[in-house]
């Protein structure tokens, strides 16, 4: 061995080199721990969330047209929509239209399906629930989105 | 009978030596509490250290900044269901933590922290400490063997190879530090407190004493120190990541937290071993240098300064803290606490006290120089293999620190042997 | 050191040495009896302090029952030990044991009968004088007087410990 | 399965821990010597990285034989992939490798591409690569991080968790989820690259380096890291060929075999990179193979970024994929080494057979074979060194 490697050896540089860098990354202002009920994290914009039906905000009318591309591009099958044709409008209207949110993967095909850009995944993330109902979403619940939870036992 | 309580107060030797059982008997009630409520703030400090070199934050919701959280794992410890294995032998099971916690606790008896602030002054003190403490091990191989289960058969195993082995290393270096009491002076000693008098009739810590053999001491005492104590890097009795939890593994509430318990209290034992013997004990730094009644006053005043600094950061961060309603409880509890601190602190200037409490300040603080350590370490190094350890122990450790004894002696009778030399030289 | 309490003391580990001793050969599982061997000696170690040997006393806990018997336990806990519980705890010799033991009793007891006027009855104040420098005695002992045997017992130690090598060693 | 059934095999336990080829002489045994012990280690262990079950033989501390029992995650994944269309089932194979999600979509889009006969536009292609390698950092993060804990060292892992961190924050902006990426579909990419994608990616590589410099401070020359890693769960390259492990683990051994370089696919021909390669292939070479390769992957990441190509993004795949009758074998370079998906398209929507080849599976094969006669904390080391995930070898 020649001398050098001998001296850091002796005199712990490999050691000392680590207890260095553990050292000046005390600073609090190192921390990047996030306190999450206090602080929330950001929600970048093609996060895919909790699903929402839009609307038309002029008409207030649901933009769904059952096409039944959603139910049909989803792999776990957790769609279901039933429509009508409305005999005066000749257009088909909603029946029944249930998500159910608890065996969603969030991949996001039901929305890349939806032709009228109807069906969307949101930013909301929270959607845990203290009982399994709930879980299945209807119209209305799908249309209101997600309302602000309080957490209570 | 008051008289006989009283007597002791203005005599200035510990209650052992003054033979007041009633003082014996508080000293050994306030080291207890001081040595609970120690491994409670250990416990708390560590989390938050070590979470701090994680980049983490580490507790922050019991309590301003986690500051309760210790006591409520505690109560959570305490009310834990108290689960014994069904096929464990349940006699050794129940006694394992009890023998480990006892001999751990009883090494305190001796640690002297300031020349009054001790149980008693032993004249085999030294030696007391290292047979209590090398108890302890019984502990840990009852835990292991009574939990009939491998993981911690095979963690007490290990941990005593590892105890027995690096008790070895660290007898060697005490024993230099003990020689050093005797040479060129000529009064030897195993009592812990004559060894920090030897050092401050001597003028200088161990530590620098024979410069670099005292050092060298040192440094195979603080390394065996860590591996009797079974922390990172040495902490294989119980790494986690290979035998679960060691030797504690079937442990569960109150059991478990008396496990906890031991660890930390031993590792204040030996780092206050560590601290009588090379740094000086409860003496203030630069005695010789910085000497004087002004410095004497400045250095007196250090324990108030710092519980003042303490609240000041308290107090800033009751103002920092965030102002929402949540926080709220938070931030009055931690004003609180600020101004507690800083309360303790002007009981501190008072004359009477100040000089009282200025060695235990002192001797806290070196102590606490190691508890840093300890959790650096901790934070930084992976852990070492079990042959490799032993490598460690006895390739490396073993021949330093019979090297480093020889070279002591040798050196402490350099003025014999050059004055025999020259007796021969004609 | 003001003796405290010095009978109550004394019987006290009396009855703790005897009762480990008697619960060390009783205890049919061998980690139950070596715990109680430790409690003998740790008792042992009391004695020592009492008679005012404290070096002594450290060494009989830091050797015996720190080093040696967790040493012993650890082998202990690595035998079969299932085996050990189902056998029989006395065999065929009890007889011969019994007059033996009962033989050493009455030497101990004839002993101490005769030599009664060399033991002291009273703790007398030149022991104490002893306790201070206990440690230097002894050092002075072994390494002046008994210099010779000091060695020659070292160097048993250390055929001792190259023999339980070559013995636990597969390959050298 | 009964005896005379075709493929039965008699396995006992005796069987998978023969010691007779070994080089423990049984001869000149004591009798000091302690009886074997049996030791379970997981499916509830701290570092067995997930339920990975392995039963060691011991003799004290030295480990005689290993056997694992795997299956503890087992979902079906294959079998699901019968019953989706080709388009359904790409958000399952994320699944597999949870940590390296993008690798698994990577490879079955391609596969499912390559048996539609088209090919991803060149834009698309530069995404793919750059989300792939940053993939390939945020896996070897993981890797670092539990490796160096399972060894002792605990600040490692929070390290590369925080730089991860910022890698799954440009997966969450491109495709809108962190883990489960689901980013590819077959025939390119259905997200654009969002605005600041390039700066972003850039700004990772820029402060990425030096992070990287800091682990290497904490641990490669560590004398503690130096000894649990140097000569442990050596592989040599006869063995790693002959048990067909792949990735890290085959280049620490001295085999310079990388499928981006070996086998090109998506837009790799076009960059200029390094392949790592160790000289003993023990655990050491192991980590420092993939120390070096986060670098590599940091200079493509900079190449494709630099080079992104403007385009479309999506190839001409027609709605319904209905490939035609065949089967295909395609495999990436994965971190963790080859990942292949054998497909067999019966001219219906949904593949007739779906088979993975993932590499954890086939790595941790060689377990046995690395940890005999080494020490129970090795195990735990050479597993780390794997780098299993047991989602993809239970699959």
């Amino acid at each position: 061995m020649s001398l050098k490697p001998l001296l850091r050896k002796l005199f712990l540089v490999d050691l000392i080199k680590g207890l260095k860098v553990t050292f000046n990354y005390q600073a609090p202002s190192e921390a990047i721990t996030e306190q999450y009920p206090l602080e929330r994290p950001v929600i970048f914009e093609r996060f895919r969330g909790q699903p929402r039906l839009n609307s038309n905000p002029d008409t207030g009318e649901s933009l769904c047209i059952v096409c039944n591309l959603c139910a049909l591009a989803c792999p776990e099958q957790l769609i279901v929509v039933k429509g009508e044709r409305n005999p005066t409008t000749k257009r088909k209207e909603v029946v029944s239209w249930t998500y159910d949110l608890s065996r969603c993967m969030f991949c996001g095909l039901c929305a890349e399906a939806c032709s009228t850009d109807a069906l969307e995944l949101t930013q909301d993330y929270e959607m845990a629930l203290y009982t399994r109902e709930g879980m299945v979403l209807d119209q209305a619940a799908l249309e209101r989105g997600q309302e602000p939870k309080r957490y209570e036992k | 009978m008051f008289d006989a309580i009283t007597k002791y107060l203005s005599s200035a030797t510990t209650p052992g030596e003054a033979g007041s059982i009633f003082w014996a008997t508080i000293y050994i009630l306030i080291i207890t509490a001081g040595i609970s409520l120690s491994v409670i703030a250990m416990n708390w400090l560590e989390r938050k250290i070590l979470a701090h070199m994680q980049i983490r934050l580490g507790p922050m919701r019991v309590g301003p900044h986690g500051l309760l959280q210790p006591f409520a794992d505690a109560l959570k410890l305490l009310i834990k269901e108290d689960i014994i294995p069904a096929e464990a032998d349940k006699l050794v099971f129940w006694s394992a933590p009890v023998v480990v916690t006892m001999t751990a606790f009883t090494t305190f008896l001796v640690v002297p922290f300031g020349r009054t602030h001790a149980v008693t002054d032993m004249n085999i003190g030294i030696l007391f400490m290292l047979g209590v403490s090398s108890l302890g091990v019984l502990g840990i191989i009852m835990a292991g063997w009574s939990s009939n289960s491998h993981y911690p058969l095979m963690g007490s195993l290990r941990s005593s190879a590892q105890m027995v082995s690096y008790e070895i290393a660290m007898g060697l270096a005490i024993i230099c530090a003990v020689l050093m009491t005797s040479l060129q002076t000529g009064t030897g000693t195993l009592s812990m407190i004559g060894i920090v008098e030897a050092q401050a009739s001597q003028h200088t810590w161990f530590i620098f004493k024979f410069f670099p053999l005292g050092f060298l001491a040192f440094g195979v005492f603080a390394i065996a120190m860590v591996a009797e104590t079974n922390r990172a890097p040495f902490d294989l009795p119980e790494a986690e990541s290979e035998l679960v939890a060691g030797f504690h593994t079937e442990y569960s509430g109150f059991r478990w937290s008396l496990f906890f318990l031991a660890e930390y209290a031993a590792m204040l034992a030996v780092s206050s071993i560590a601290v009588t013997l090379w740094l000086g004990g409860w003496m203030r730094p630069f005695p010789n240098w910085l000497s004087g009644s002004i410095w004497n006053l400045a250095f007196s005043l250090f324990p108030a300064l710092t519980l003042f600094v303490l609240a000041g950061l308290c107090l800033l961060g009751t103002a920092r803290m965030p102002k929402i309603p949540q926080m709220k409880i938070q931030t009055v509890g931690l004003g609180i606490f600020g101004l507690l601190l800083g309360f303790i602190g002007l009981v501190l200037i008072i004359p009477g006290v100040r000089e009282r409490v200025q060695d235990i300040y002192w001797f806290v603080v070196k102590v606490a120089f190691f508890m840093y350590m300890y959790i650096w370490y901790r934070g930084t190094f992976p852990r070492y293999r079990f042959d490799q350890l032993m490598k460690v122990g006895w390739k490396v450790l073993l021949p330093t620190g019979l090297a480093v004894l020889i070279a002591t002696a040798l050196w402490g009778l350099l003025p014999q042997i050059s004055s025999a030399i020259v007796g021969v030289l004609p | 050191m003001i003796p405290v309490a010095t009978t109550f003391f004394f019987y006290f580990l009396a009855v703790l040495a005897i009762g480990s001793a008697i619960a060390v050969i009783t205890q049919r599982n061998p980690v139950h009896a070596a715990l109680a061997l430790i409690v003998t000696l740790l008792a042992l170690a009391g004695f020592y302090l009492m008679l005012y040997a404290p070096f002594v006393a450290g060494v009989q806990i830091v050797l015996y029952a720190g080093g040696i018997m967790v040493l012993f336990l650890f082998v202990i806990m690595l035998v079969n030990l299932e085996q050990n519980i189902r056998e029989y705890q006395f065999n065929k010799q009890w007889l011969v044991g019994t007059i033996v033991a009962l033989a050493l009793g009455g030497l101990l007891l004839f002993v101490y009968r005769t030599g009664r006027g060399t033991f002291p009855t009273v703790f007398y104040q030149g022991y104490r004088g002893l306790e201070g420098d206990n440690t230097q005695q002894i050092g002075l002992a072994l390494y002046g007087q008994y210099m010779l045997p000091f060695e020659i017992a070292s160097l048993l130690l250390l055929v001792a410990i190259v023999g339980a090598v070559v013995m636990a060693k597969k390959r050298i | 399965m009964g005896e005379n059934q075709p493929g039965y095999r008699e396995w006992t336990m005796s069987d998978s821990t023969r010691t007779d080829y070994l080089d423990l002489d049984t001869k000149d045994e004591t009798f000091l010597d302690a009886t074997e012990l049996v030791l379970n280690m997981g499916p509830q262990h701290p570092s067995t990285h997930g339920v990975l079950r392995v039963i060691l033989k011991l003799d004290g501390e030295k480990v005689l034989g290993t056997e694992c029992v795997i299956g503890y995650l087992h979902r079906g994944v294959e079998k699901i992939g019968e019953n989706r269309t080709y388009a359904m089932f790409n958000p399952y194979v994320d699944r597999m490798d949870y940590v390296a999600s993008v690798s698994n979509g990577l490879g079955y889009c391609e596969a499912v591409e390559k048996l539609l006969n088209v090919e991803a536009p060149p834009r698309a292609q530069y995404i793919r690569v750059i989300l792939t390698e940053l993939c390939r950092i945020a896996s070897h993060q993981v890797w670092l991080g539990t490796h160096a804990l399972d060894i002792g060292a605990l600040t490692p892992l929070f390290y590369c968790f925080r730089d991860r961190e910022e890698i799954l924050k440009i997966f969450e902006k491109y495709c809108g989820a962190r883990l489960t990426t689901h980013a590819f579909r077959i025939g390119g990419c259905i997200y654009e690259a969002y605005d600041g994608f390039e700066q972003d990616c850039q700004k990772f590589c820029d402060a990425f380096l030096p992070k990287l410099d800091e682990y290497e401070e904490l641990l490669t020359t560590n004398r503690i890291w130096v000894r649990r890693t140097k000569g442990v769960g050596i592989l040599n390259p006869e063995d790693c060929i002959a048990l067909g492990v792949t990735g890290p683990v085959l280049r620490a051994a001295g085999v310079k075999w990388d499928l981006r370089r070996a086998q090109p696919y998506e837009a790799y021909k076009d960059f200029d990179f390094e392949i790592p390669t160790g000289l003993n292939g023990d655990t050491y070479d192991r980590y420092l193979v993939r120390i070096e390769e986060m670098r590599q992957s940091v200079r493509i990441i900079r190449q494709a970024v630099e080079g992104l190509p403007q385009g479309p993004i999506m190839a001409k795949v027609p709605k319904v994929i209905k490939p035609p009758v065949g089967e295909i074998y395609h495999s990436i370079e994965a971190p963790k080494g080859e990942l292949g998906y054998f497909i067999v398209s019966d001219g219906s929507t949904q593949p007739y057979r779906v088979r993975v080849r993932p590499p954890s599976f086939v790595n941790l094969q060689a377990l046995d074979k690395m940890v005999r006669g080494l020490l129970v904390a090795d195990v735990v080391a050479v597993i780390g060194t794997l780098d299993i995930v047991l989602g993809e070898v239970d699959r």
